[in-house]
């Protein structure tokens, strides 16, 4: 829905309440939940969920959705395990770069298949997760990439830190600060917008409207490959089955932080939250002492909870709007 | 000047041939001519009356499913209601509920939660049915982790296991079953004024609202149809596998929607017919089975499954090219989350 | 260009479904081994094991295993060895009962059914491939959770999927040898489930730690759990204050018991496994055993075995002891599986 | 006169199937404001996307300042200086006034090249006060009025320093007052030294700006005039090709009891305190500017939405509706007033479209029976003289005016007592209005209640019985409309203070 800029500043405002309450009940039920090693751990290990989100928001502005990443981390973590473990010397910046041009090209296709073909996102998405899933285990023979295959450099792409901040937590800072520059105050960044909010303008307008879903689609699957170089590093091994479903979870973050799936609307600092809110129900539960068997149906239902507030907080910012405008 | 206007249903040999449908049916009968070509095993009778039964189980959620994206919507939470349903089943059926009545708890519990479902879409409509989904599909299918824990549960009456593998008059019964309510779904979704109303929504939400079509009611009913048949597929399923975990269904849904999509069903709502899910269901059915037998590895299916949905999905878009470019050939939008917005209260 | 890319199109999906054609089948009997899914170096190793041992017979093995590990998956597979009148499955299965229907199926149509490493109950086989005496494994890991902890502390258990057949039923066993006096000081705090997931395992297992302070010991019973745990006490620079034993990989566990994170582990040779299994199918359709208690045959390079009473109440035959890894072998064993 | 700007000769232009142009002429001099008239389907959309280069022409050429050009797209055609102002506004309702002006076109600061927002926002501003305006640019597009909008729309026109500014039948969603606004806006641009093409179905606009006028019909130039020269009834026969004696046929309706009587209305922040009623046979008018709150108090007594407070009462006995369903179950029946996106399903036929308020009286338990609805949509859309080959034509490929009677058939298929028109000839051409206001008086006659949503001065007069005029959401005053002027109703929709 359309809201003045004060109701939305309110709606995120009611996101983070929701999360600070979280953090509560979560301190309460463990006093270790709220400590800087804890906090630390939640952060690295929602540091891909955060990269991967920031693609998922352009791709969702433009009224789209992939379904893909999950397969292009695998693929790309696979990719460039295998190299390090085949040439241990490599530099890691050249696996990064690597990794990123594995899923820039499954992105790409991606773009072609929606842009110029105009196959929708859905399907152009969910067969490519097929597609690449499938070629994962072919290049890797099913086998997997172990620790003691990687180079320790490697390895430190996730493990290691600068001023004292675990790598995946800079770079997913370094990737959200780029992105906040990119998508509101470049001409391009806003022009993703406007394909979403109103496409049928934007072709009157003389933006071009193909290039641009071609550019999110590419721009997602790029940093789906970022990702996945990551996620090797972190957990050292390379599986073909990794980050099996791990679409969803980034669909939820990026729905939970408010950016409407009807396209056009969002904003990057409703994005952090939601992601962080994910975050947190993804690690802090083991945390929290209930029996395991519980965990998913508490996930479920906070996720649900925060969903519904959102709404309901949205819809008395209307009233009030309504209450307090002039006809 | 009075003017007539005709009622002769415009006809012509083109349009009908290029219907989605016939690309289908050519796939389909590749798909057995590979098949027999790869396997000596494959052009027995078995295969056409044994077969079935191993892959219709997920095929009850085909046919509501593809009313559900007609309508606009989406729904990802059917896997986890298999599960719940079937949990709730067996743990009643130990409880002392005599089989029969355990079986219809199963509908039951299934239906309620379609219905859930439905409630959240309809006092939400802010929200696409995406979102709603997601959140129930995690909450389901936790449910059903509190319930039954780490345990299996099985030991079913005989009788039931009938359900899953006896034939009758020898064709299995859950070909039967299937066939009952595909045709059921197609009448309701082509012959009658509900179908026809999920279409008009599918089309366009406002103008069906304006036009008096209590579109609430729709959804509730259809988000309920979808869990009785996913109660139904628990049903089915759980009398193959004899007995049941709350992991069972896993990821049924994406390769249900994948089904409908192929069977030419477009996600932005209002078009497609249950004719070609109907078809897709088979020719997946019938190419896992084929390819299984020539022990073709699981990671070489997916990839042709995969390129068999975009590069029939292609073809469908470049044939009706010229006309997608007169309509300023906009990209797909998905309705189904368009319609949040626009039909949330002003 | 539409029209052409129209043919192409076309001509890609009859590729899709043609390209199948390559693989193709040869000649003689056939025996199948399913595993749990696919791209799981443990089972690539076991299913070879079979493959050398049917091959080396004269005889023509299949190998298969779904995408995804459920047994929704394995039935399907199944249904479609039964019509290729296969002479014996050896089923991993991924659930304890769910297969009986489709197994049964299988025994009717005089197909030799038999479970390896992961079992299916009694009923639905002839007799079970068991690495190791499961109650041998429960008693092996707690003895090593009491000599790693010193006699005493908070030990948990970071297991797989909560459905997972093998890992429930050595917990099973491990609770039993914990209610012993000897270990009255080692207390089991929690069992965790990661779910053979790399990231929910991490966050388990930082879970673990950061709930229970003072915990010895992490008992991780799975591959990718055992690997997920070492990572994270490596990253933690917790090695000599909490120790990791369990089943794993030497290939993924190498580093973690190099670096003395884990000082020991246990597997067996997954090769051994399936190979023995092979042994077992020709066995079974040769008539030489019908899978009752104490009869006997030859597995080629491992010697005789025996069918021995297994705790479940079915028959099985026992590969040997659990193998232990530490630093002395890991070098040997990590580039073998 | 003034030297020629740009000049059109023999363009013709054609799509599968469809011939859109041919040979058609035209010039336009500087500072000249030159109108093009034309029914629906006359060819003028298709006119303005030749000009900004979304089209290109089969045959003929575009010449600017004398000079041959090719325009090969919309960047193309803003670069030489030609902006239109599309007629369902373009604008981005997600994105900030500022934005919707600029984009595209952006002004970015040096080195990092990221879009100077502080300056934006200012020249944004300017260019408001330029057309007197005064809302603040940094709001969201899509919480300005339809009038605010548009005049973004001529703000961003400005903004690419046209010269050439197209609008599209501007006026058609605006209000008297609001027209008039505009009118000053245009001849402002125009005094400054712009050439503007007026593309309008209103009469009235022609008269009151247009220099000259050009007038296409079928896709066919017809011929241009100077509008000082020219009758009304002239320029009505060029449009339509054959004479229309009466725009506002008078009607001999007995007027009965009282039908619909609506009490005390309210629903916060959208109306208040509305109260107003409505006999047999009689039509009332519902006007008043746009935003003042007409169509909230449709479609509250629609069921649409729910109304606050107050109540509605049919044939004396108060309504409880829960939704249009019900609504029309006790007899109301609605037109709403954005026919593409309320009132049709544009990829159904028209039988489809035509039933669907009443499928359950061609459905025998649910079961459909299409022979009935088929004849059904037959016999309605004969009745309504609806220009379409058969009822399985979609109702995408109708003209306005068609549209809007397959959308009045859907309201005679069912037995109702009370009719809402919302902005029944919005969009429609001079020859359809006149077969839609024939159809109102012949619903009169049948016994109806009409209200008659509109913001047509002339319209108003002409059909209603009685005019209840709204103002900021209240009842403003209920006239008579034979003992009542324009001046009157107008004094009474304006409020106090500016929109």
């Amino acid at each position: 829905m359309r809201g003045a800029p004060l109701s939305e500043r309110f709606r995120e405002l009611g996101l983070l309440a929701f999360i600070v309450l979280l953090c509560a009940a979560f301190q309460v039920r463990n006093h270790n939940f709220l400590t800087l090693g804890n906090l630390g751990d939640l952060l690295t290990n929602t540091a891909i969920l955060s990269i991967l989100s920031v693609g998922m928001m352009m791709v969702i502005l433009t009224r789209g959705i992939d379904l893909s990443i999950g397969s292009t981390i695998a693929l790309a973590g696979m990719v460039s395990s295998l190299t390090v473990s085949a040439h241990r010397g490599i530099h890691p910046l050249v696996s990064i770069a690597e990794g990123v041009l594995v899923g820039t090209l499954v992105g790409a296709l991606n773009g072609l298949l929606i842009a110029r073909f105009a196959v929708l996102p859905i399907i152009a998405t969910l067969g490519l997760m097929n597609v690449v899933r499938g070629a994962t285990y072919l290049i890797s023979g099913g086998a997997w990439v172990s620790a003691y295959q990687m180079s320790d450099g490697f390895k430190a792409i996730a493990t290691g830190r600068f001023l004292g901040v675990r790598h995946p937590i800079l770079i997913a800072l370094v990737i959200n600060l780029a992105f906040v520059y990119f998508i509101e105050h470049t001409r391009t960044g806003r022009q993703i917008y406007a394909v979403g909010s109103n496409p049928e303008a934007a072709d009157v307008s003389g933006i071009p409207r193909r290039r641009i879903v071609a550019l999110v689609y590419t721009l997602m699957g790029a940093l789906a490959g970022l990702g996945g170089v990551i996620w090797a590093a972190k957990f050292a091994s390379a599986q073909s089955d990794t980050a099996v479903g791990f679409e969803l979870s980034v669909i939820a973050a990026t729905v939970l932080g408010g950016v409407s799936i009807a396209g056009g609307s969002g904003k990057p600092s409703g994005l952090v939250l939601g992601t962080i809110l994910l975050g947190i129900l993804n690690n802090a539960l083991p945390l929290i002492k209930v029996s395991p068997f519980w965990q998913q149906a508490i996930q479920g239902g906070v996720i649900l909870a925060a969903v519904l507030t959102n709404v309901l907080v949205k819809r008395n910012n209307q009233l009030f709007a309504l209450r307090t405008r002039a006809i | 000047m009075e003017r007539t206007i005709a009622i002769d249903r415009p006809w012509s040999w083109r349009s009908f041939f290029l219907q989605w449908e016939w690309l289908l049916v050519l796939i389909f009968v590749a798909v057995h001519v590979v098949n027999s070509v790869l396997s000596p095993d494959y052009l027995t009778v078995d295969t056409f009356l044994e077969t079935p039964m191993s892959f219709l189980d997920k095929a009850f959620l085909v046919l509501p499913m593809t009313m559900v994206i007609i309508l606009g919507n989406i729904d990802i939470s059917v896997g986890s209601i298999v599960a719940l349903s079937a949990v709730v089943m067996a743990v009643a059926f130990h409880a002392g509920l005599p089989m029969p009545l355990a079986m219809l708890l199963c509908l039951l519990v299934a239906s309620a939660c379609g219905l859930v479902n439905g409630l959240l879409m309809t006092s939400f409509k802010e929200l696409s049915s995406v979102i709603v989904t997601l959140a129930t599909m995690i909450i389901f299918r936790g449910i059903a982790y509190v319930i039954l824990e780490d345990q299996a549960s099985g030991q079913f009456p005989i009788w039931y296991s009938a359900l899953g593998w006896e034939s009758f008059g020898g064709v299995p019964i859950i070909l039967i079953a299937f066939a009952a309510c595909a045709v059921l779904f197609t009448l309701l979704l082509h012959k009658t004024s509900f179908g026809r109303r999920i279409y008009g929504m599918g089309n366009n939400l406002t103008a069906s609202r304006y036009s008096g079509v209590r579109t609430d009611s729709i959804i509730l009913i259809v988000s309920t149809l979808t869990g009785l048949m996913a109660g139904v597929t628990a049903l089915f399923l759980t009398s193959r596998m004899g007995s049941t975990r709350p992991n069972v269904a896993q990821g049924y849904e994406l390769e249900v929607i994948a089904m409908v999509v192929l069977g030419g069903v477009s996600t932005s709502g209002g078009k497609g017919r249950m004719a070609g899910p109907l078809l897709a269901v088979f020719i997946i059915g019938f190419l896992n089975y084929g390819l299984g037998l020539v022990n073709i590895p699981a990671q070489v299916l997916l990839i042709i499954l995969g390129l068999l949905l975009v590069l029939s999905v292609l073809v469908l878009k470049v044939r009706f090219r010229e006309r997608a470019v007169r309509g300023s050939g906009s990209l797909p939008v998905e309705k189904v989350a368009a319609r949040g917005p626009e039909d949330a209260a002003q | 260009m539409q029209k052409l890319f129209t043919r192409g199109a076309l001509l890609g999906l009859s590729l899709a479904i043609a390209a199948p054609a390559v693989a193709h089948a040869a000649s003689g009997d056939k025996y199948a081994i399913v595993f749990k899914n696919t791209g799981n170096p443990y089972g690539d190793r076991q299913m070879g094991g079979f493959k050398a041992g049917i091959e080396e017979q004269g005889f023509q093995a299949i190998l298969r295993a779904p995408d995804q590990p459920t047994a929704e998956a394995q039935i399907q597979i199944l249904e479609q060895l039964i019509s290729q009148k296969v002479k014996a499955i050896c089923i991993v299965g991924n659930d304890r009962d769910a297969l009986q229907p489709v197994l049964t199926k299988a025994k009717k149509q005089g197909i030799k059914v038999f479970s390896l490493d992961s079992g299916v109950n009694p009923a639905s086989r002839l007799t079970h491939v068991n690495q190791a005496d499961s109650e041998k494994i429960g008693r092996t890991l707690v003895e090593a959770a009491y000599d790693m902890a010193g006699g005493s502390g908070e030990i948990a258990i970071l297991s797989a999927t909560s459905q997972a057949t093998n890992q429930n039923l050595w917990i099973e066993f491990m609770k039993k040898e914990l209610a012993k006096p000897k270990f009255a000081n080692l207390k089991l705090v929690k069992i965790a489930y990661g779910d053979d997931l790399r990231d929910k395992s991490v966050s388990e297992a930082e879970g673990l730690l950061q709930s229970y302070p003072n915990l010895k010991v992490i008992i991780a019973p799975t591959t990718v759990g055992i690997a997920a745990a070492g990572k994270v006490l490596t990253d933690k620079g917790l090695g000599g204050k909490v120790f990791l034993t369990g089943l794993g990989l030497p290939s993924e566990m190498a580093t973690y018991i190099e670096n003395g994170v884990c000082p020991y582990m246990f597997l067996w040779n997954p090769i051994d496994v399936g190979y023995l299994g092979a042994y077992v199918a020709t066995a079974l359709t040769s008539g030489k055993i019908t899978g009752a208690v104490g009869q006997k045959f030859k597995a080629g390079r491992l010697g005789e075995y025996t069918i021995t009473k297994a705790p479940d109440g079915g028959t099985e035959v026992l590969l040997g002891p659990p193998f232990k890894f530490d630093k002395s072998n890991i070098a040997d064993w990590k580039a073998v599986y | 006169m003034a030297e020629t700007v740009l000049e059109l000769k023999g363009i013709s232009k054609s799509f599968p199937g469809v011939k859109a142009l041919q040979d058609v002429h035209f010039d336009l001099g500087r500072g000249e404001i030159h109108a093009l008239m034309g029914e629906n389907g006359a060819g003028k959309s298709t006119f303005i996307k030749v000009v900004t280069g979304v089209h290109q022409p089969d045959a003929g050429q575009i010449l600017l300042d004398g000079a041959p050009v090719r325009i090969e797209g919309p960047k193309d055609s803003q670069r030489l200086g030609i902006a239109a102002i599309y007629q369902h506004v373009t604008c981005f309702p997600d994105l900030s006034v500022t934005e919707n002006i600029f984009l595209g076109h952006e002004t970015v600061r040096p080195v990092l090249r990221n879009i100077d927002w502080g300056q934006l926002h200012r020249r944004a501003k300017d260019l408001l006060r330029q057309l007197d305006a005064g809302f603040d640019p940094r709001t969201t597009m899509g919480n300005l009025s339809v009038a605010q909008q548009q005049i973004v729309e001529i703000a961003k026109a400005l903004s690419t320093g046209a010269r050439i500014i197209i609008m599209d039948e501007p006026t058609a969603p605006l209000t008297a007052r609001e027209s008039e606004d505009l009118y000053r806006i245009t001849e402002g641009l125009r005094d400054q030294g712009a050439s503007i093409i007026f593309i309008s179905h209103r009469l009235e606009d022609v008269f009151r700006l247009a220099f000259r006028v050009t007038v296409l019909r079928d896709s066919r130039y017809v011929g241009t005039w100077e509008v000082g020269r020219l009758r009304q009834e002239d320029l009505v026969r060029a449009m339509v090709g054959r004479e229309i004696n009466q725009l506002f046929p008078r009607r001999a309706a007995a007027v009965g009891d009282e039908v619909l009587r609506v009490e005390g209305l309210s629903r916060t922040g959208f109306f208040e305190d509305v109260s107003f009623s409505v006999r047999r046979g009689e039509i009332v008018a519902l006007t008043g500017l746009i935003g003042a709150g007409r169509t909230e108090v449709c479609e509250a007594i629609y069921g649409v939405a729910r109304p606050d407070r107050g109540r509605v009462l049919l044939d004396g006995e108060e309504l409880q509706v829960s939704g249009p369903a019900q609504a029309l179950e006790k007899g109301i029946g609605y037109l709403p007033e954005d026919r593409l996106r309320q009132g049709l399903i544009l990829d159904w036929d028209l039988a489809r479209n035509v039933t669907l308020p009443t499928l359950d009286r061609f459905a025998r338990l649910g079961w459909l029976q299409p022979a009935k609805e088929e004849a059904a949509a037959k016999d309605l859309g004969e009745r309504l003289e609806v220009r379409a080959r058969s009822v399985f034509d979609l109702a995408s490929t109708l003209s306005g005016g068609n549209q809007q009677k397959v959308v009045v058939a859907k309201l005679l298929a069912g037995s109702l007592k009370v009719l809402i028109l919302d902005e029944p000839t919005k969009g429609v051409d001079v020859g359809a209005k006149t077969a839609i206001f024939d159809i109102m008086n012949g619903l009169a006659r049948m016994g109806y209640g009409i209200v008659m949503v509109s913001s047509e001065m002339p319209e108003v007069l002409g059909m209603s019985d009685r005019i209840v005029v709204m103002r900021e959401g209240r009842v403003a005053a209920i006239l008579h409309t034979q003992r009542s002027s324009q001046e009157e109703i107008l004094h009474a929709a304006m409020p106090e203070r500016r929109v």
